[in-house]
């Protein structure tokens, strides 16, 4: 069952230089209990989807059109004030540094405390003791202390589990964890998703984790779903997305990730860079980089073509292959 | 939060207007002076000062408003008499008179005040220079011995430096009286001193004189530089005194309701220096050429709101030795052109400084006006405001490379014609006032010789100073501009108010009632 | 780099209150530049006295009035206009043409050098703006030209000290290191790459400062350490109608108190233009 | 401890910069070309008059005598004398300098108590009307000419309205019939101490008119850096934390944001202090309020140099310090300058 779905989310920025097309028409479903992976380069639109979901985006950034359904309720169509009861108590997030999403200025009891505040009545003891308890359920030592300490003095690591504790404190349904582990050292990353892991199964969290490394996603989702220039280029269970590879992209990314026993210089590198968004693009936004493109891969845009009940792919290639 | 500065400001803006009111039971008079005082010790103070010492000290003689029967009439003095050589000087003290600490004012005081002002030899005490030494012959009985013949009753009538102090006070250094302390004779105590904000001037019970119905009992001096505000202050009856307006200003404030504006000639006046060192200023001619380029009538009407009178010769017209008779010159260009060529420079085609004091509107005016006129005969004027000191350093540096001409204000430390001709005339060794650095040994011997005759034969001494002035005027050492006014506004529910051009700007309140 | 220009401009050309206030500008200075030919009253604009007109308030012969001396207002606003701007644009040209050498210097050099000339900036800074200002003219004598060198003289360290964050900033870059490290010569290397790279934060800075180097100047003027007579600044003819401001001759401080007021706002609106154009990060806050 | 040898440097940088300004206001004062004796011998001075004071005042001495006399003066907190009042200038300025003081801290503060929320506000809703008539609002502030704004202030409040005085610090009424006791020299704190509240009231219709005018040019660079730094703060991940957490806009404006934005806002206050002060020099005069840009102000006029020099000392003195003391506020608020 789909506690979120996003469907045909257009959005657009407008810069001095002219509008850009950010997301041309993005749709997934995150299933209650599940973690969906979120994945692309840089300048994919996989952020602003995400920021999209909690309608966090600046002034210069427009929904043109397309739905976030949250259990059957529009959320581009809430009032801001529902809107404010959702964030945080139903969708939290969590960011990608948390070196600076955590505010310097007060200490991590004051943040959580606001967090509570904001959406949990009750007296200022009982806040107290559940942000301790907040605390230890992220794994950070000595929590009771850890109330009056200032972010710039926890590690990297810890200011994550800290952030996780935020995240949680009003018990949200659903959390948007924004690359969540990129700032952070290597053994740190497998911690902190691990810890993310637990907490999704132990409070049955339905999690989207925003990533640009597919090997994370390998480690820790049920579901994927791959951007490019701001469109879903291939979707499904992360199972047979990684078996079975369908769109060249994706092949492209799993070949760049690092497998145990390779050596860094038989990565392969796609080449060339994401498009700007500033142009309309003709046809597959990826074509300009694609090994295997055609003629038709210049002019008409694939759509998002089911292979399998849990398998999605936005390729002429695996069409031919379908029906050639 | 928007609201919450909207009430902030609404309230501010309801609290501005109520004004504050006074329970009032005294009978104040109010004096907007325009000048701190800037030295309160009646020895050295030689400034704006003297409207607080005219009313806290007394001399031993006092100078009558020009008009009066006599020149002097006694006050500390009652009586004197001067040896026939003019060289001893007697005078009788009056009796019962204390001052404001007690102390019994006798002719050991004078000899003490006088001694000490001496002593100090600052500010105005120059004037005692021919005072050898000073006796008190009796308890009421003081002479003077002169080492060379003066008028010495109008000497110690003087405005500066001829206050008489109590002995203690005479005890106390600069300071003691900068804090404000002051003990003299006169109708008024200093009761509080705010340095360049406010005195408060309180009646002496004990006053000789005695006190009658109307008199004030308390004098305040409200120290404003502005001029703007002291002339909002008397037009909306803040104040009851205040002069050094704007000229143009005091046409509108003679007919507002409530004030009158009392115009007196004075004892001032201002005058262009010419330098008489300097090319081609050395030349007579051009002197003479710029006497005649200067347009006087329009500086005295519209500058002056024709309220002064253009000068004739350096000695005003209310001061014995002035010459009715004696050379004016006028504006004239044609003149000016023929003695510019005469003098070998027929286009003019040289240019001249003058200098003025930087925030005097008036004499920068009267550059303005000038430089337009000599631009007619080819004579470029560069005017250049200084700062007082600034510009008297120029001058008495090096005469040769200094100003050309010197906007330059005289009055008298004490009432005679010899204060303008021997200050800025009389040939100097090293310059110091003499800014014409013009020397004449015939004009500087016929001003030592009316000097010496003054004291004996007024007369006589006048038609010297005149047969001097013929020599100045011929020589154009100076450009003789205005004989200024003073000019006073009072409200007019006071009266008793006179001007004495002798005591410039002093306010006697004991003569005021309201 | 030109695109960069290009594009800079046209930016500036989007901020509606930088283009306003840069035609204000263009206006004021070419109303300076001509003001002989604009007005009938030029001998007037330059100080000769014309009695006849005293205190005329304004109307159709003297749409500003006139001074105490019969000058037209108007005609003085322009005159006045050359020295007004021409003072600010000295102080600011005069600072940044001794600030930034120094600034430079004390930032590619470093060591003893950087530590001596930042002290001597921090002393400059030390006071208050125009206290400084004040002392030197005072001293110097007041005139026009003292009291732009007075402002100046308080003003470059200012610039030093941008200067020198700027080159340290771009002292580091490879460029810089390959080419001392050929041996090129430090006052080649400075003037070559240093120099170009740091002149667009001195030019923002340069302009959002004239607005308030007129300002200084006026005030200078206003207490005539500034423009002598029968030249008049804006300041100077402020302070020459302030004696009669509030007995009903409001327009001789009025009017060139709104002239300083407008050419300072306009100064401001275009550095803030200039500093967003010139900025591509700022752009996106506009 | 780090706080400690943080502001230990900052002293030492701060007494080093003092004798910077010593000296260079020595030299200014000494390249005049006027003669001070003459100055301090009074109105019309006598030659020998002059010679003499020369002697009293050491002026014939070489400069660099001159200077450690006055450097030994000094360090027995004697400023001098005023060549033209001869006035004790610690006297003088303990009147003068309370009364710029009042002035300047009530300007400042004008400053802040506004600036900082309409600096918020506009920060917060950028390319709203507000926002553009904040941005015009605060440029009006920082290039209207103080000393003409005087002007109009006057001629509205006084003359037109006739709500507010015309000038000084405290009407005359109010001198001579409820006199302040003098304590600290700010009569809004002398006359509160003892209770004396018709003349506090008097002296805060006094202060209105000057301490706004003076606040035009600290409010607009207040309002400008609170909103510049505002538009930083709310771009930061923190503050996009914070709403993604849903915390009321308000909590975050005002309480999160503001907390981060004041910290760079907080170095306005010295530069405003420094503005006010130079303000003052031209504001005092148009309002006779008795303080010390007036004094200095006379003093120009005089060329009277060793109230110039005192002057610029206390007054740096006070800038130096106003400066330090927002670099401890700052360490303080910022709990991450403590590693430091």
């Amino acid at each position: 069952m789909a506690i979120l779905a996003v469907e045909n989310l257009h959005l657009r920025f407008s810069t001095p230089f002219g509008a850009v097309y950010a997301l041309r028409g993005i749709d997934f479903e995150l299933t209650k209990g599940e973690i969906l992976g979120l994945v692309g380069e840089t300048g994919c639109g996989k952020s602003v989807t995400g920021r999209s979901v909690l309608r966090l985006l600046d002034d210069s950034a427009r929904i043109t059109d397309g739905r976030i359904l949250f259990e059957d309720r529009d959320l581009l169509r809430l009032p801001e004030a529902a809107m404010r009861e959702i964030r945080g108590r139903r969708i939290a997030m969590i960011f990608q540094d948390p070196a600076t999403a955590l505010n310097p200025l007060f200490t991590i009891g004051q943040q959580i405390n606001d967090v509570l505040r904001a959406h949990i009545p009750g007296a200022a003891d009982a806040r107290r003791s559940r942000t301790i308890e907040l605390l230890a359920s992220v794994g950070l030592p000595d929590p009771a202390q850890m109330v009056e300490v200032y972010p710039h003095q926890l590690s990297g690591g810890q200011q994550q589990r800290a952030m996780i504790a935020l995240s949680l404190a009003a018990e949200p349904d659903v959390i948007i964890a924004d690359e969540p582990t990129t700032a952070l050292d290597v053994t740190i990353q497998a911690q902190i998703l691990d810890l993310l892991r637990t907490l999704q199964r132990k409070r049955a969290i339905s999690v989207i984790l925003i990533t640009h490394d597919l090997g994370v996603v390998a480690e820790t989702c049920q579901q994927v779903v791959v951007l490019y220039a701001g469109r879903v280029v291939e979707a499904g269970s992360a199972t047979a997305v990684f078996a079975n590879p369908q769109h060249p992209y994706t092949r492209g990314l799993l070949a760049a990730l690092p497998r145990p026993g390779s050596r860094g210089s038989e990565l392969k590198v796609i080449p060339g860079s994401v498009p700007s968004g500033l142009e309309r693009v003709k046809g597959c936004a990826f074509a300009p980089r694609c090994e295997h493109v055609m003629e038709r891969c210049r002019v008409n845009q694939p759509a998002l073509a089911s292979l399998t009940a849990a398998h999605q792919a936005a390729c002429f290639l695996h069409e031919a292959s379908v029906h050639g | 939060m928007k609201r919450l500065l909207l009430t902030v400001l609404l309230l501010a803006l309801l609290l501005a207007p109520l004004a504050v009111s006074f329970a009032q039971d005294r009978n104040v008079f109010v004096y907007g002076h325009p000048v701190a005082f800037p030295n309160l010790d009646p020895s050295s103070g030689n400034s704006n000062e003297n409207v607080v010492m005219g009313n806290v000290y007394e001399t031993l003689t006092f100078y009558n408003a020009p008009g009066s029967a006599e020149i002097l009439s006694p006050k500390l003095a009652v009586s004197w008499e001067a040896s026939e050589d003019s060289l001893t000087w007697t005078f009788n003290l009056r009796e019962g008179v204390t001052f404001h600490d007690g102390a019994a004012f006798n002719a050991e005081a004078v000899k003490k005040a006088l001694d000490r002002t001496i002593s100090i030899g600052e500010g105005s005490a120059w004037i005692f220079g021919m005072i050898e030494s000073i006796e008190a012959v009796d308890e009421l009985v003081v002479q003077f011995n002169l080492s060379y013949p003066a008028p010495l009753d109008l000497v110690l009538s003087a405005g500066y430096a001829a206050w008489i102090m109590s002995p203690n006070a005479a005890d106390q250094d600069n300071a003691w009286f900068n804090d404000g302390n002051a003990a003299g004779t006169g109708p008024y105590m200093i009761a509080s001193n705010e340095p360049g904000q406010r005195m408060i001037l309180e009646a002496n019970p004990d006053y000789w004189g005695g006190w009658s119905e109307g008199q004030f009992d308390t004098i305040v001096f409200d120290i404003v530089e502005d001029s703007t505000v002291l002339e909002q202050m008397i037009r909306s009856g803040d104040a009851d005194f205040t002069y050094s307006l704007p000229f143009d200003n005091y046409g509108p404030l003679a007919e507002a309701p409530g004030l009158s504006v009392v115009v007196t000639p004075s004892f001032q006046n201002l005058l262009i220096l010419l330098n008489t060192v300097k090319e081609p200023t050395s030349s007579k001619l051009v002197r003479q050429a710029l006497s005649y380029s200067f347009p006087y009538d329009d500086v005295v009407s519209s500058l002056y709101a024709g309220l002064g009178t253009q000068g004739r010769g350096p000695i005003p017209a209310n001061m014995w030795g002035h010459g009715a008779e004696l050379l004016q010159y006028s504006h004239d260009l044609d003149k000016a052109r023929a003695l510019l060529a005469e003098a070998g420079y027929p286009d003019g085609g040289f240019s001249l400084v003058y200098t003025h004091v930087a925030s005097d509107l008036d004499e920068q005016q009267v550059g303005e006006l000038w430089r337009a006129s000599l631009a007619e005969i080819g004579v470029d004027l560069e005017i250049r405001g200084l700062a007082w000191q600034a510009q008297w350093d120029l001058a008495i540096n090096d005469p040769g490379s200094a100003q050309e001409a010197f906007g330059f204000y005289w009055w008298p430390d004490y009432i005679t014609p010899n204060s303008w001709l021997t200050g800025m005339f009389v040939s100097e060794d090293e310059p110091f006032f003499n800014l014409s650095y013009y020397s004449n040994p015939e004009f500087d011997d016929l001003v030592a010789a009316a000097a010496s005759t003054s004291g004996i034969d007024r007369a006589a001494a006048e038609g010297i100073y005149l047969q001097a002035q013929e020599l100045l005027l011929d020589d154009a050492a100076a450009i003789y501009v205005v004989d200024l006014p003073d000019i006073h506004v009072i409200r007019d529910d006071v009266s008793g108010y006179v001007n004495n051009p002798g005591y410039p700007h002093v306010v006697f309140f004991y003569d005021l009632t309201r | 780099m030109r695109l960069e220009v290009g594009s800079s401009l046209w930016f500036l050309l989007r901020d509606r209150a930088a283009t306003i206030s840069m035609a204000f500008l263009i206006l004021v200075a070419l109303s300076a530049v001509f003001a002989p030919l604009l007005t009938p009253y030029a001998s007037q604009g330059m100080g000769e006295p014309n009695l006849t007109a005293k205190f005329q308030p304004p109307g159709i012969e003297h749409p500003f009035g006139a001074d105490g001396l019969g000058r037209d207002q108007a005609a003085r606003l322009m005159f006045g206009a050359r020295r007004s701007l021409s003072m600010g644009l000295l102080v600011v040209l005069i600072a940044i043409a001794i600030g930034t050498p120094l600034g430079m210097s004390a930032g590619y050099l470093g060591g003893w050098v950087d530590e001596a000339i930042m002290r001597v900036t921090d002393v400059f800074l030390a006071f208050p703006p125009l206290l400084l200002a004040i002392a030197i003219a005072a001293a110097l004598g007041a005139s026009y030209v003292n009291a732009v060198m007075a402002i100046a003289v308080t003003w470059w360290p200012w610039y030093a000290r941008l200067a020198r964050a700027q080159t340290r900033s771009v002292r580091e870059r490879a460029y810089i290191e390959a080419a001392r490290s050929i041996g090129v010569r430090h006052r080649v290397i400075i003037r070559r790459h240093i120099l170009p790279n740091i002149m667009t934060p001195i030019i923002v800075q340069g302009t959002l400062d004239v607005g308030t180097a007129i300002l200084v100047a006026a005030g200078l003027s206003f207490i005539g350490l500034g423009t002598q007579a029968p030249y008049a600044d804006w300041g100077v003819m402020i302070s020459d109608g302030r004696l009669f401001f509030l007995s009903g001759r409001w327009w001789m401080s009025t009017f060139p108190g709104l002239a300083i007021f407008l050419t300072a706002m306009a100064f401001n609106f275009l550095g803030d233009g200039v500093r967003m154009a010139a900025d591509p990060r700022l752009r996106r806050t506009l | 401890m780090a706080l400690l040898s943080f502001l230990l440097r900052r002293l030492g940088l701060s007494i080093f910069v003092f004798i910077g300004v010593l000296i260079l206001t020595f030299i200014v004062s000494r390249v005049i070309p006027s003669n001070p004796a003459a100055l301090y011998a009074g109105a019309r001075p006598r030659p020998e008059q002059v010679a003499e004071i020369e002697k009293k005042l050491g002026l014939d001495k070489p400069l660099s005598e001159q200077f450690r006399v006055y450097v030994d003066d000094l360090l027995n907190g004697d400023l001098g004398e005023s060549y033209h009042s001869r006035r004790s200038i610690n006297t003088d300025l303990s009147i003068f300098l309370p009364a710029t003081l009042e002035l300047v801290i009530a300007a400042v503060l004008i400053a802040l108590v506004f600036g900082i929320p309409i600096g918020v506000l506009a920060g917060a809703y950028p390319r709203s009307v507000f926002d553009y008539a904040t941005r015009f609002v605060a440029i009006a502030g920082v290039s209207v000419p103080s000393f003409w704004l005087a002007l109009i202030a006057q001629s509205i409040f006084f003359s037109q309205l006739g709500w507010l005085p015309l000038g000084s610090r405290i009407s005359r009424d109010a001198t001579l019939f409820y006199p302040i006791a003098a304590q600290t020299g700010f009569y809004l704190i002398d006359a509160a101490i003892s209770g004396n509240w018709k003349a506090w009231l008097d002296a805060a219709r006094h202060l209105i008119l000057p301490a706004l005018v003076l606040s035009a040019y600290p409010l607009g660079i207040t309002i400008r850096m609170t909103q510049a730094s505002m538009l930083e703060v709310l771009a930061e991940p923190y503050v996009a934390a914070a709403r993604a957490a849903g915390l009321p806009r308000r909590v975050i404006l005002f309480k999160l944001a503001l907390k981060n934005a004041v910290m760079p806002a907080l170095t306005v206050v010295g530069l405003s202090f420094a503005y006010s002060i130079t303000g003052a020099f031209l504001v005092e005069t148009i309002f006779s309020w008795p303080g010390v840009g007036k004094y200095v102000t006379e003093a120009v006029l005089n060329v009277d140099f060793p109230v110039i020099i005192a002057v610029s000392l206390v007054v740096t003195l006070f800038y130096i310090l106003v400066n330090l003391l927002v670099d401890v506020v700052q360490a303080l608020l910022d709990p991450r300058v403590r590693l430091v």
